[in-house]
């Protein structure tokens, strides 16, 4: 009964994570929510181990620590990889402020971006539905 | 409490779960059910599952999150079409629900002492596995000795599924991209990022110790070789991410993690040919020494090195088919 | 309203299952199909586990050689531990094989479309080799 | 209740008070950086909070090794895998929302971002061949 309120509280912080996961707006919004969501279940892990008074169930605890990050890790990568391998990244963006136009041009004039857009045309990368 | 938290964690699932369907980028559906994995994997806990819980912990929200992402960069994230054949799915849908919920009436209480799947052959495992195998987790040893045929055929199907993997997009499947002039050269992983580098490479060992601790523990507290297989790759995989997968691949070169996932399997089935040799049945433990427990633990304890073997090798395998594929 | 809090967790299962159902019906994006397919699996190795469940039981793991505690029932623990690892297994074969049609028809979305052209040419591609397939050397433009 | 029931359930709710003012931050706030920042600052300290008082619960045993580990391992990951989401996010033309002047471009984070290297013409660097085989 100690670690009600925590329980309690990473519980309603569970959803308010799952909320913005699902609101997005952006992509990063969402591996936010999830790496935070990541972190809550840990905790909440941890608060059940001792509720159940089993110290075993650390272990898993300990497990989903290391996984979420390689998580993190994971998406980053392949953030990294679309930006290789696409001009613009489609989809993820809905800032709403006008300046996201002028960032995305400015990204578009940036070497790296360009050679990476130029390699993936003469591959022929065909875009889905062409 | 416990039963006010499952129905907490239930809905959660529910509503993860229709996001992610409803999703029209394939991005947001897959980090989706990375959270509903993680749900489900608590559920499973506060179900006094936790070798579940963390079997569904390493390869859902783990491994299954990095193979979905790396084939995401292969297929494209957008989904194109709309939703089709919604008449015939609502009508499929609701006859599958009348019949699912009326069966649900005849199922019996959550936690029902009772229950026929109790009064069974279960109820047997508890005492026999006391009194003629004596290692306190007992799913390891239902898993490994008293059904250890059908645990042998399932590593046998994730072989298989393996094997099914690299003729589709191994190294010697065809790949029209790999060599084309152009062809996107991504093989440079994370490395750009120092703090991420110098973070992660000093987990990596600690992953690398939590596997060996989950497989060689596991007879005493949640783990076994699926759970330790899927986390000595989850290792390697964090070490390709972050140096690019070529690197991963000299540490362990494919062509060995293909060798590990036969010998793997190879070395369980070769414990029941052993047994067959010493005159007992196939994976019959009670001959490879002369008291029955030290036996029986030894049998599990090589037969659980197998599975872990074998996951590891194939869950490597199928991360780097999936990540080599079409790069130069 | 006892009857309905009394068989909840079996509704969250049903509820599952038939969201799984319905998006493997509905999406012609194989992607998508598949992860209606995770889905569904989850349901149903949710149903698997909570059988086991055992009132006022513990985790069939014995802490300091308390055999006569009540313990859950580990045999459905078995069985789903090594469904979900085959679960991954035949997940990353669909995918394996999205990844082929993609690259074959250029596209992972309307299926019945491909399967009406009844053209499976590019799926069975070059043989390896032909494309200067070394491991070495290759990649200049 | 003694009292070291009494601090670590006072640790707990501390904690739980910090991890949710996170999570609010992370709906409410209007834009990405605003609710990383909430987001990663609080769950640090909650998490910390949380798992030294479960410490202190558990005592001298493998179970509080475990949590150290836990606790250390979170403390670390966590914040660089914000850094790298951050970076990643501006990167791709994400830009912070900034109360002064309507103009968010003017803030030049160009040479604060850290891009991956061009890649360098192929056969002539020092990756090595692919080991498929």
């Amino acid at each position: 009964m100690i670690f009600l309120g925590a329980i309690l509280a990473i519980a309603v912080t569970m959803s308010l994570a799952l909320v913005r996961a699902l609101l997005g707006p952006s992509v990063y919004d969402r591996v936010l929510a999830v790496n935070m969501f990541g972190t809550k279940t840990v905790l909440l892990l941890s608060c059940m181990a001792f509720v159940a008074g089993r110290s075993d169930y650390l272990d898993l605890a300990l497990a989903y620590a290391l996984i979420n990050f390689i998580g993190v890790l994971a998406v980053l990568e392949f953030f990294r990889q679309r930006e290789r391998a696409t001009e613009t990244p489609e989809g993820h963006i809905r800032h709403p402020k006008p300046a996201t136009a002028h960032a995305h041009a400015h990204a578009d004039t940036d070497p790296a971006t360009d050679a990476a857009s130029g390699a993936s045309e003469a591959a022929g990368d065909s875009e889905p539905g062409a | 409490m416990t039963g006010l938290l499952s129905g907490f964690i239930l809905s959660l699932c529910v509503l993860v779960a229709l996001g992610a369907m409803q999703a029209r980028n394939l991005f947001t559906a897959v980090m989706l059910m990375g959270i509903f994995s993680l749900l489900v994997a608590t559920e499973f806990l506060l179900l006094d599952a936790p070798d579940v819980a963390l079997t569904e912990a390493a390869v859902g929200a783990g491994i299954s999150t990095v193979l979905l992402l790396s084939a995401l960069a292969l297929t494209g994230e957008k989904e194109q079409s709309r939703p089709v054949h919604q008449g015939v799915a609502t009508f499929v849908i609701v006859v599958t629900a009348i019949l699912v919920v009326v069966a649900t009436f005849e199922m019996p209480l959550l936690g029902d002492p009772s229950a026929p799947v109790q009064t069974h052959v279960a109820a047997e495992y508890i005492p026999m596995t006391r009194d003629l195998i004596d290692i306190p987790n007992i799913v390891t040893a239902v898993l490994a000795s008293f059904r250890g045929y059908d645990t042998l055929g399932e590593v046998i199907v994730v072989l298989t599924a393996a094997i099914g993997v690299l003729f589709l997009i191994g190294p010697d499947a065809p790949d029209p991209r790999r060599g084309a002039a152009g062809s996107p050269r991504i093989t440079e992983g994370l490395k750009h990022h120092q703090p991420l580098r110098i973070v992660g490479k000093a987990v990596i060992p600690f992953i690398l110790l939590f596997a060996l601790y989950v497989q060689f523990h596991g007879e005493y507290s949640p783990g076994g070789g699926f759970q330790a297989g899927a986390l000595f790759a989850a290792a390697i995989i964090l070490y390709g991410l972050l140096e690019g997968r070529p690197a991963a691949a000299s540490i362990i070169p494919p062509r060995v993690l293909r060798m590990m996932a036969a010998i793997g399997a190879l070395l369980y089935g070769g414990v029941g040919v052993v047994t067959l040799a010493l005159g007992g049945n196939f994976l019959e433990y009670n001959v490879l020494a002369s008291t029955q427990t030290t036996a029986q633990q030894i049998g599990i304890i090589v037969i659980e090195a197998g599975v872990g073997i074998t996951v590891a090798g194939v869950l490597l395998a199928i991360y780097h088919a999936f990540a080599a594929r079409g790069r130069a | 309203m006892n009857f309905i809090l009394d068989y909840f967790n079996y509704w969250i299962f049903v509820v599952l299952l038939l969201i799984g159902f319905y998006a493997i019906i509905t999406r012609d994006n194989l992607v998508k199909k598949l992860l209606g397919l995770s889905v569904f699996q989850a349901a149903v190795f949710l149903l698997f586990i909570s059988a086991g469940k055992v009132d006022g039981g513990t985790a069939p793991i014995v802490l300091g050689g308390d055999w006569d505690a009540v313990f859950t029932n580990p045999l459905p623990q078995v069985l789903i531990l090594t469904a979900i690892v085959v679960g991954i297994s035949t997940l990353s074969l669909g995918l394996a094989i999205v990844v082929r049609i993609k690259e074959a028809y250029g596209s992972i979305d309307d299926v019945d479309a491909m399967a009406r052209g009844g053209d499976l040419r590019p799926l069975i591609g070059r043989r390896p080799g032909v494309n200067g397939d070394t491991p070495s050397g290759n990649s200049s433009p | 209740m003694n009292w070291v029931d009494i601090l670590c359930a006072a640790m707990g709710i501390a904690g739980g008070f910090f991890v949710l003012v996170g999570g609010i931050g992370a709906l409410r706030m209007p834009d990405l950086f605003t609710r990383m920042h909430a987001a990663s600052l609080t769950d640090t300290l909650g998490s910390l909070l949380i798992l030294s008082a479960l410490m202190i619960q558990f005592g001298l045993s493998l179970a509080t090794l475990k949590l150290v580990a836990i606790a250390i391992f979170l403390l670390f990951t966590s914040p660089v895998a914000s850094y790298a989401l951050a970076n990643a996010a501006l990167l791709s033309g994400h830009r912070p929302i900034v109360a002064r002047g309507d103009q968010p471009d003017e803030l030049d984070l160009d040479d604060l971002l850290i891009r991956e290297p061009e890649l360098p013409e192929a056969g002539a660097d020092g990756v090595r061949p692919e080991q498929n085989r």
